[in-house]
């Protein structure tokens, strides 16, 4: 499904990643871990489109996205929960749910109800402007706004920071299920390990813009922990 | 050295290059000329040509320039008024020469520039006398019109001055101004209107400047001000500024000017066909739509004269050309023979009063028997009717009530 | 005191400094008044009086960085500052001048023109030198002040504050055209003669003016430097990106804006001052919106955010306007054009940038430099 | 209206009626060669003669000396041209044709004779068949009736049945009737002025008030009326002139709204500091040149209509211009906007110098079409004229465009997501590139309509856009930097109080209070009329 | 009570709170065009007490701090620093230099400053115009910084801008900026989101220390850690105090689990 291959990316001098490899196959959930300014979100900005890799290659449903800009990856399927929420702050709850669609590939122009059901407190604030909400609306908004763009491949930054304990469950719940039932592909990062435990199928750790380990999430134990997670 | 270095000093941008870049095409023509008769003195007329670019220190800076790092003989320049005062202390620090062609509001004489466009009373005063006569509709009621500045306001105190000795009560008066580049004159052209309903035969003296013209008109024809009905004279509008108004619904609206392209003489159809020739050869843009308007004949006339005074001083030596400029005589394409006054430096000019048709020329409906002499300090203001202005012995002055030596 | 200075900025900076001021104190004067004219090294007194314009507008830049650059405020009506400066040294240039004018009265010309018999209460106190120095150092600053005041209480930001300062110098410049403001008008205040006795005229009073607008902007620019270097100059970077921030620590933005804001409107007024003995004249089109705007130019192409960088600016654009308006009166427009359009997109960090190419300095409205390429690939 | 089309109708009668004199079959009109008089009193002197004594046929000649199409041919005769309708010469002496005659020096037509023309062919137009003609010509006498006109326009009521021309000429007899020595007609004039509630006719009765040595005058009961229909038709003047100043305001906010609209979207939505704005309006005015100059070179029967014609290349030329810009320059610039200000003033600066040196520095002339041309006297004293009454209309027009491409298309969504979160937007799949060099080109385009428009009132030069910059930025930045609706609102206030202001201040007063207004209203509204409340804001 | 001057200077030492209530909040009400976000709430912060305030999102948590920092001005109510000092009409910056500090939701730091910069910007110092042109770099400044820099693990990228930082690496600079503030009263809005569970220990033992000295607000969703730090626990739904008390109490209180905790 989705391919990284020995991709490096720099910030001008300093290089972030470091041939980083990755492979997803079809409904995977992968969750990405590792320290605080690691790489992760570079890399999934990299996969993304949004930062230029320095050398690697991308391929996903083998189409090779490494020269590809990034809305077309978006077109392609990919769907983005970028850290830190980046919801259009002066737009309303709808318009940025509207926005979500333009990726789509069949052209639907209405918001789908499942995402309401999803995230009954978006219906409510349909007309509030993105920026006034609350940090967790705008988290479950950010997350609606992907899934409105009906992507076979998930790619979730932190998507649980700042949510209530309830609704994480929720959101748990629906990805594993969309996982599960839709064959949506997940790439999920997370900090928070009972989380990563409860929904990953297999984690990836990062450290120093490496991945230094990986494997099915059971295979994650407190040795590995202590060393990549811990200082 | 073979060539003589003359300086023009006129904007290529900014707002003024609307006006202006006319007069640097025509200097250039004349010097072309100049130089295909032989030149001046055996040596050839290099023209230097700067863009102060309608930005007023500038022009004080490209002006020394000019005089210090080119060591030109001679400047033709400026249009606007504050163009010229600001560089009027550079020519007289430097001992420059400027000529200055076009018409403003006097009260000005400088040893160092020759004036060769109008003086308020070779324009401004009699237009007025024309439209309170009876061939010029006996108006009784004025409309003083202009752009808010120094030479609208000037032209306006002395025109004040000059109504009041007529017997025009100041009711019978109305002043406005506007801003520069305004664009919007419903308001003004409908209170013009009111103001005309009065019942008295009333006429508008606009001095609106540059650009403003062309909303005015179109907003006088539009709302239906006919020039038989209320006239407008203007001073600031001339053939140029015509080229972008349709003027078929300004038929009648009049301008007071100095010189017309219209006017027919052979001095004026050689000095048209000059232009036309020089507009083909150099391409210039505008092409055959390309008109000449009285600022134009004033630079033509300007450097005229003063090659004619270089060839009688034998020299381009400032004071030797000024002293040998006084009394000069040029048949000029107004078809006048004019003279640059012997005392004031300004020339000797015949007035003409031209309505406008619908070709977007001029017809002449009335002239000076001749040329007349220009008063720069205007007998209507009360301070400047006491200055004389005369270069010549015993007064050597522009501005003194008495004679200095 | 000394070492306190010393560290304001690093060796090479001093380095650079004390060859400017070399130039400008010694070789300049000497270039002008001792190699004899004619000689190829002579400077030419229409070169000094230039460069003394060019020193001027560099004051000018530099203040407008200190509130742009450092302090993220564009105004877009600094040239209002500048010219009151200047019309305060023209009143007192006109009133020294008493009696020389053309009407040969205690009023200047334009006022006998239009028949006024006695000064407005305006123009009272400015045949003292004095007293129009201190006008020059205070009205300018306190219009300033309280304008800013209102603007920064009500949080006026972003392009609302570039707007309303470009609509006060806009709404200035057609007061000061109307004749009857008392200001001369759209002609200004010009034809003046001598400035504190010494004739205008003469070569060595421009060489004088030349001296001290090179000593201002010299004492400016450290200035600059000291109120940037400081801690006060890192709360204004701070207010520039992220205001509501520095509240929450505790600081007052509407005080350190108003501060800045007022220092720089006082340093355009002297610049103003300075102009204008130099080039004769001021009139309102010196307040005119584009004005302002030129400014901005000069320090976004010198580079925003150095204290050098507006100095090359100004210096820069002004000598190419002036060499080119002369070389290629028909084309020069498309050369500065050119220069503006080539900066834009080549010189990120403005032309400072270009000439300490490699060093690194943080670029600010979010990241710089990676835009060009990676839109491009798209 | 009417008044447009009265005039019209006269121009077609007259060109009717010149056609039999053209082909030589007129009688001999006896006093038509001092239309050829070299003296100017001689000339009016025939011209009023005409009008006392004159035929309809006549009417057309009248036209035909101001036309230059009278004067002295080469044999000294006094001959009439034919009109742009064809035909032969006629010899006004004898009235038949002479052929051949193809050149006539005109005699010197100026006001005075153009002023004595117009009375004249009124005069004779009272007499005309068509009630439109005649109620033009009485309203034509209207303006300075004169006590010899009395018996001619008694006459003429008499004859009359057409009730507007009727309640003219009775103004008519009433004007006159008002400098009678005889109370009783007098009042009966006062009468009738009131009833006409014709606010042009207050002169006459302040002239009326106002005189010393007319005894009739002082009578109270004269006096009395005259006071009282001259406060009642002043209290109709002042509401007319402030329906004329609210039209007035409307029209100008109308022209600042065309002139700002592409702006709101460059700068407003899409954030470029865009100086070029103002090069684009010019742009668009130079398109509508060529345009005319185009239908002029190959459709001269068309040219009226050049203006319709005009609206899309007006459109199209700063459209493909913006989209080039924007490929080739502000798109580097997304991540520094400030910057755009020192690349758009280049820009600025290079059109305009590139257009001086293409058509030259001077203005260019845009005719107005003659369907725009001229206005609507609604009532005495308010002329709603043509071009803006159009342009108000083209506003509105211009204004839903853009609403509906902002609104009801999903351009507006994603250009507005692309300049909140340029990033974000690419990941949500918006091809940001493309929507950049679209709203750009659009905004462009829309600012070159706003030029089209401007050919209309104003002047086409190549500073044309540089006098609109400052008041674009001023009307978007004071509706809300975003918000179309602002901006339309901006526009439409700061024109109608600009107009509210400008009579009692005068226009540079009026127009500093604005500014000082606009000051003002920012510190009450730091984010323009329509800000954007909430967290986000800051 | 009878509030201090606004005084521009005035000095947290002003603030005198002898009943061991910081911080109250008196029936305070916001709402945002009809949208009623906070409604009639009242709520008291004992002196030193790690206190935290939970809720689902939306409960209008972060309304409260922005209330407390006058960043929004309540429709009704207001807020009173020790017992005298009604913060309710102070500007942000006052309030800030009474000592209540804060971390914001999202992590707001000065892109273009260095660490160090930033940090300095936030010690606790006289805060005037005047001061800050001629404040000098001080051992005391020097120390804390260190210090700081130590505690949040950043000290080998002091010198870089702090645009440069990762999420976490901001949020975590955040904090220290709080810390060299040394307020009075830190609010802290979701200090441990995007932290790994290494580093969510540091800053529990970090709080922990604070605690006592200072008195500690913090708005979090992670129950762990609210678990291993609150002292007591103000649960926030729909703009009103929905339950208080201790952990233990909230946490099996029904509508909490209800609204907020889930099965
Ligand atoms: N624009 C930038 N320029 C230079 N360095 C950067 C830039 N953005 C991030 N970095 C650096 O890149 C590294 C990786 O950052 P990244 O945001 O990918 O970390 P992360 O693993 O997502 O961390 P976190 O868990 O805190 O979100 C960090 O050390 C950060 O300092
Ligand atoms: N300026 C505003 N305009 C409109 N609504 C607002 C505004 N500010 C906050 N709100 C609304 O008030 C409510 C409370 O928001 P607040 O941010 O305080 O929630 P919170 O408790 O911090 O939630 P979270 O845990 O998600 O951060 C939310 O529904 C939000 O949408
Ligand atoms: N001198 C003039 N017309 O400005
Ligand atoms: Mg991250
Ligand atoms: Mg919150």
């Amino acid at each position: 499904m989705l391919r990284i291959e020995k991709l490096s990316q720099a910030y001008g001098g300093s290089q972030i990643l470091w041939d980083v490899d990755l492979t997803l196959e079809p409904g995977d959930c992968v969750c990405l871990m590792g320290r605080n300014g690691v790489g992760k979100t570079t890399l999934l900005k990299a996969l993304m489109g949004l930062l230029p890799l320095r050398s690697g290659k991308i391929l996903f449903d083998g189409l090779d996205l490494t020269r590809l800009a990034a809305p077309m990856r978006a077109r392609n399927g990919i769907g983005y929960v970028p850290q830190g929420r980046d919801i259009f702050p002066r737009m309303t709850v709808e318009e940025n749910l509207r926005v979500g669609l333009v990726g789509r590939r069949d052209g639907l122009r209405a918001v789908p109800s499942f995402i309401f059901e999803l995230f009954p407190v978006l219906k409510d604030m349909l007309g509030r402007q993105g920026g006034d909400l609350s940090g967790g609306q705008q988290q479950q908004l950010a997350i609606g706004r992907a899934l409105a763009c009906d992507p076979k491949l998930m790619i979730l930054d932190e998507p649980t920071e700042g949510i209530q304990p309830n609704i994480i469950s929720h959101i748990c719940d629906v990805i594993s299920r969309l996982n599960r039932e839709m064959g949506l592909t997940v790439l999920w990062v997370e900090q928070k390990l009972p989380i990563a435990r409860r929904l990953g199928k297999t984690f990836q750790l990062m450290d120093k813009g490496r991945i230094v380990a990986s494997g099915a999430m059971a295979e994650l134990d407190d040795e590995l922990i202590n060393k990549h997670l811990k200082v | 050295e073979d060539t003589i270095k003359v300086g023009i000093l006129h904007s290529l941008s900014g707002t003024m290059a609307i006006s202006e870049t006319s007069l640097k095409d025509v200097a250039l023509m004349t010097i072309d000329e100049l130089n295909a008769k032989g030149g001046l003195l055996g040596k050839k007329i290099e023209p230097v040509v700067v863009d102060p670019a309608s930005n007023w220190p500038l022009f004080a800076e490209k002006a020394r320039e000019l005089l210090t790092k080119d060591k030109v003989a001679v400047v033709f320049g400026c249009w606007t008024s504050v163009s010229r005062k600001s560089v009027l202390p550079v020519f007289e620090e430097l001992n420059g020469l400027l000529f200055y062609p076009v018409q403003y509001e006097g009260e000005e004489c400088s040893y160092n520039v020759f004036y060769t466009g109008a003086a308020p009373n070779q324009q401004a005063i009699p237009a007025v006398e024309y439209l309170m006569s009876k061939d010029g509709g006996e108006a009784k009621r004025f409309v003083l019109l202009g752009t808010d500045y120094v030479y609208p306001r000037t032209t306006n105190k002395i025109l004040r001055a000059f109504l009041h000795s007529k017997g025009v009560a100041d009711a019978d008066i109305m002043e406005v101004y506007t801003p520069f580049g305004h664009s919007d004159y419903q308001t003004i052209v409908s209170n013009i209107k009111k103001f005309a309903a009065a019942g008295k035969k009333t006429c508008v003296i606009s001095t609106i400047n540059g650009d403003s013209n062309v909303p005015f008109y179109k907003e006088l024809a539009n709302q239906g001000v006919k020039a038989e009905d209320i006239p407008v004279v203007a001073f600031s509008v001339g053939e140029e500024e015509l080229r972008g108004i349709d003027t078929k619904p300004l038929v009648g609206h009049l301008a007071a000017w100095n010189y017309f392209m219209s006017m027919k003489n052979p001095q004026n159809e050689a000095f048209i066909k000059k232009w036309r020739e020089y507009v083909k050869k150099n391409n210039l843009p505008g092409g055959d739509k390309r008109v000449t308007n009285d600022p134009m004949e004033a630079t033509y006339i300007g450097i005229n004269m003063w090659a004619q005074a270089v060839k009688q001083a034998g020299t381009t030596d400032v004071n030797a050309v000024r002293q040998a400029l006084m009394n000069q005589q040029f048949k000029a394409p107004d078809g006048y023979t004019v003279v640059m006054d012997a005392k004031n430096h300004h020339l000797h000019k015949p007035v003409v009063i031209g309505e406008i048709r619908p070709d977007g020329q001029f017809e002449v409906v009335w002239k000076t028997k001749g040329p007349i002499r220009a008063e720069p300090w205007s007998r209507f203001i009360p301070d400047s009717a006491k200055k004389t202005a005369d270069w010549t012995y015993p007064w050597v002055c522009g501005n003194c009530e008495k004679p200095k030596y | 005191m000394f070492r306190q200075l010393w560290n304001l900025q690093s060796r090479t900076a001093w380095t650079v400094t004390f060859v400017l001021a070399a130039l400008v104190f010694v070789v300049a004067p000497v270039l002008n008044l001792a190699v004899p004219e004619g000689a190829a090294l002579h400077l030419p007194n229409y070169m000094v009086q230039l460069l003394g314009k060019f020193l001027c507008f560099a004051i000018l830049a530099l203040a407008l960085d200190l509130v742009w650059g450092y302090t993220g405020i564009l105004s877009l009506g600094h040239a209002l500052f500048f010219a009151l400066g200047g019309y305060a040294m023209g009143m007192y240039l006109m009133r020294a001048m008493a009696g020389e004018g053309v009407y040969r009265s205690k009023l200047p010309d334009f006022m006998v023109f239009l028949d006024w018999k006695e000064l407005p209460w305006f123009w009272l106190g400015f045949d003292h030198f004095w007293f129009a120095l201190l006008v020059i150092l205070i009205v300018p600053a306190l219009l300033a002040f309280v304008f800013g005041f209102f603007a920064f209480r009500s949080r006026i930001k972003g392009v609302y504050f570039s707007i309303i300062t470009q609509a006060l110098t806009y709404a200035a410049m057609l007061l000061f055209f109307r004749n009857n403001t008392g200001f001369g008008g759209n002609n200004g205040l010009t034809d003046f003669k001598r400035l504190l006795g010494f004739s205008l005229a003469e070569p060595a009073t421009k060489t004088g003016l030349f001296l001290c607008s090179g000593l201002v902007l010299l004492l400016f620019y450290l200035l600059c430097r000291a109120v940037t270097a400081s801690k006060l100059g890192r709360v204004l970077t701070a207010v520039r990106d992220a205001e509501s921030r520095v509240m929450f620590l505790g600081y007052d933005p509407l005080r350190y804006k108003l501060f800045v804001w007022t220092l720089s409107a006082f340093m355009c007024a002297v610049a103003g001052a300075l102009y204008v003995p130099q080039v004769g004249i001021i009139n309102p089109s010196e307040m005119a919106p584009a004005n302002s705007i030129e400014i901005a130019i000069w320090v976004a192409l010198g580079g925003r955010g150095t204290l050098a960088g507006p100095l090359l600016g100004a210096f820069a654009v002004n000598g190419a306007k002036s060499i080119f308006t002369a070389v290629a009166p028909d084309l020069w427009l498309f050369v500065l054009s050119a220069i503006f359009i080539l900066a834009t997109l080549f010189l990120p960090r403005g032309l400072l940038g270009l000439l300490t190419a490699g060093r690194k300095k943080p670029v600010d409205d979010g990241g710089g430099d990676a835009a060009s390429g990676e839109e491009a690939r798209a | 209206m009417l008044r447009f089309f009265s005039q019209l109708t006269v121009v077609v009668v007259l060109l009717a009626a010149v056609a039999p004199a053209a082909r030589g079959q007129g009688a001999k009109a006896p006093g038509l060669s001092g239309l050829c008089a070299g003296s100017r009193t001689e000339l009016v002197a025939a011209v009023d003669r005409l009008g006392a004594s004159g035929a309809p046929r006549d009417a057309a000649v009248l036209r035909a000396l101001l036309d230059y199409r009278v004067g002295t041919d080469a044999e000294g005769r006094c001959v009439m041209l034919p009109g742009e309708e064809g035909g032969q010469a006629v010899d006004l002496a004898s009235g038949l044709a002479v052929p051949g005659v193809d050149q006539v020096e005109p005699p010197l037509v100026n006001n005075r004779v153009r002023l004595a023309v117009k009375k004249a062919v009124a005069q004779i137009n009272l007499a005309d068949h068509d009630p439109a003609v005649r109620l033009a010509a009485a309203q034509e006498l209207q303006s300075s009736p004169s006590e010899s006109q009395l018996v001619s326009v008694e006459a003429a009521l008499a004859k009359e049945k057409d009730s507007q021309v009727k309640a003219a000429l009775r103004t008519i007899v009433a004007q006159i009737n008002l400098g009678s020595p005889d109370p009783a007609r007098k009042l009966r004039a006062i009468g009738i002025i009131s009833d006409s509630g014709d606010t042009s006719l207050i002169s006459n009765l302040r002239q009326l008030l106002a005189a010393k040595d007319d005894p009739g005058a002082a009578d109270p009961r004269v006096r009395q009326a005259a006071k009282d229909a001259l406060s009642s038709l002043q209290r109709k003047a002042v509401v007319v002139s402030r329906l004329g100043d609210l039209f007035f305001g409307v029209s100008l906010g109308s022209v600042l709204l065309l002139t700002s609209l592409g702006l709101a979207i460059t700068f407003g939505l899409m954030g470029v500091i865009n100086m070029a704005h103002g090069e684009m309006l010019m742009l668009g005015a130079y398109a509508t040149y060529m345009v005319q100059q185009s239908f002029r070179a190959y459709f001269p029967g068309a040219v009226d209509y050049y203006l319709l014609a005009a609206i899309p290349f007006s459109f199209a030329v700063p459209f493909l211009v913006g989209m080039a810009l924007e490929r080739c320059i502000i798109r580097f610039l997304y991540k520094r906007p400030l910057e755009t200000l020192l690349a758009t003033w280049g820009i600025s600066l290079g059109l305009i110098q590139t257009v001086r040196l293409l058509f030259g520095a001077q203005n260019v002339e845009v005719q107005n079409p003659s369907w725009l041309s001229g206005g609507l006297e609604v009532v005495s004293g308010l002329t709603l004229t043509y071009n803006r009454l159009a342009i108000i209309v083209f506003t509105a027009f211009v204004v839903f465009l853009c609403w509906f491409l902002l609104n009801r298309t999903t351009l507006g969504l994603q250009v507005r997501a692309v300049t909140q979160d340029r990033d974000t937007a690419k990941a949500m799949g918006i091809y940001t590139w493309k929507i950049d060099m679209w709203t750009f080109a659009l905004g462009s385009g829309i600012a070159g309509l706003g030029g089209l428009a401007l050919t209309q009132v104003g002047n086409v030069g190549p500073e044309l856009g540089q006098g609109y910059i400052v008041d674009s930025f001023m009307v978007v930045v004071l509706g809300g930097v975003g918000k179309l609706i602002g901006t339309v609102v901006g526009a439409l206030g700061l024109g109608v109080i600009n107009k509210a202001l400008e009579p009692f201040m005068g226009a540079v007063l009026g127009k500093i209070i604005v500014l000082a207004l606009v000051i003002v209203f920012i510190q009450k509204r730091p984010q323009g009329l329509f800000a954007f409340k909430g967290r986000a804001s800051d | 009570m009878k509030s201090v001057s606004s005084a521009s200077y005035a000095k947290p030492e002003a603030v005198v709170s002898d009943s061991g209530v910081i911080l109250y909040v008196e029936n305070v009400s916001v709402s945002f065009d009809g949208f009623n976000a906070l409604t009639d709430l009242s709520l008291c912060v004992d002196e030193g007490c790690l206190h935290c305030i939970i809720g689902p999102n939306g409960a209008g948590k972060t309304t409260l701090l922005d209330i407390i920092t006058g960043k929004t001005r309540p429709t009704a109510g207001r807020v009173v620093l020790g017992q005298n000092l009604v913060l309710t009409d102070l500007s942000e910056w006052e309030i800030a230099r009474m000592g209540v500090g804060r971390k914001f939701q999202k992590p707001t730091v000065f892109e273009n400053l260095t660490l160090d910069e930033n940090l300095e910007l936030a010690f606790a110092c006289d805060k005037g115009v005047r001061p800050t042109l001629f404040a000098k770099k001080t051992k005391a400044l020097r120390e804390a910084t260190d210090e700081t820099l130590e505690t949040i693990g950043l000290a080998a990228e002091r010198r870089r801008p702090a645009g440069l930082l990762s999420h976490g690496q901001k949020q975590w600079l955040e904090i220290g900026m709080l810390l060299m503030q040394a307020p009075r009263v830190l609010l802290l809005d979701e200090p441990a989101a995007g932290m790994t569970p290494h580093e969510l220990d540091v800053s529990v033992a970090l709080l922990k220390s604070l605690a006592g000295r200072h008195t500690v607000v913090v708005i979090e969703h992670d129950m762990e850690f609210v678990r291993a730090i609150a002292q007591r626990v103000t649960v926030l739904h729909e703009g009103r105090v929905l339950a208080e008390g201790n952990m233990d109490f909230v946490q099996h209180d029904p509508r909490v689990v209800e609204v907020y905790l889930g099965a």
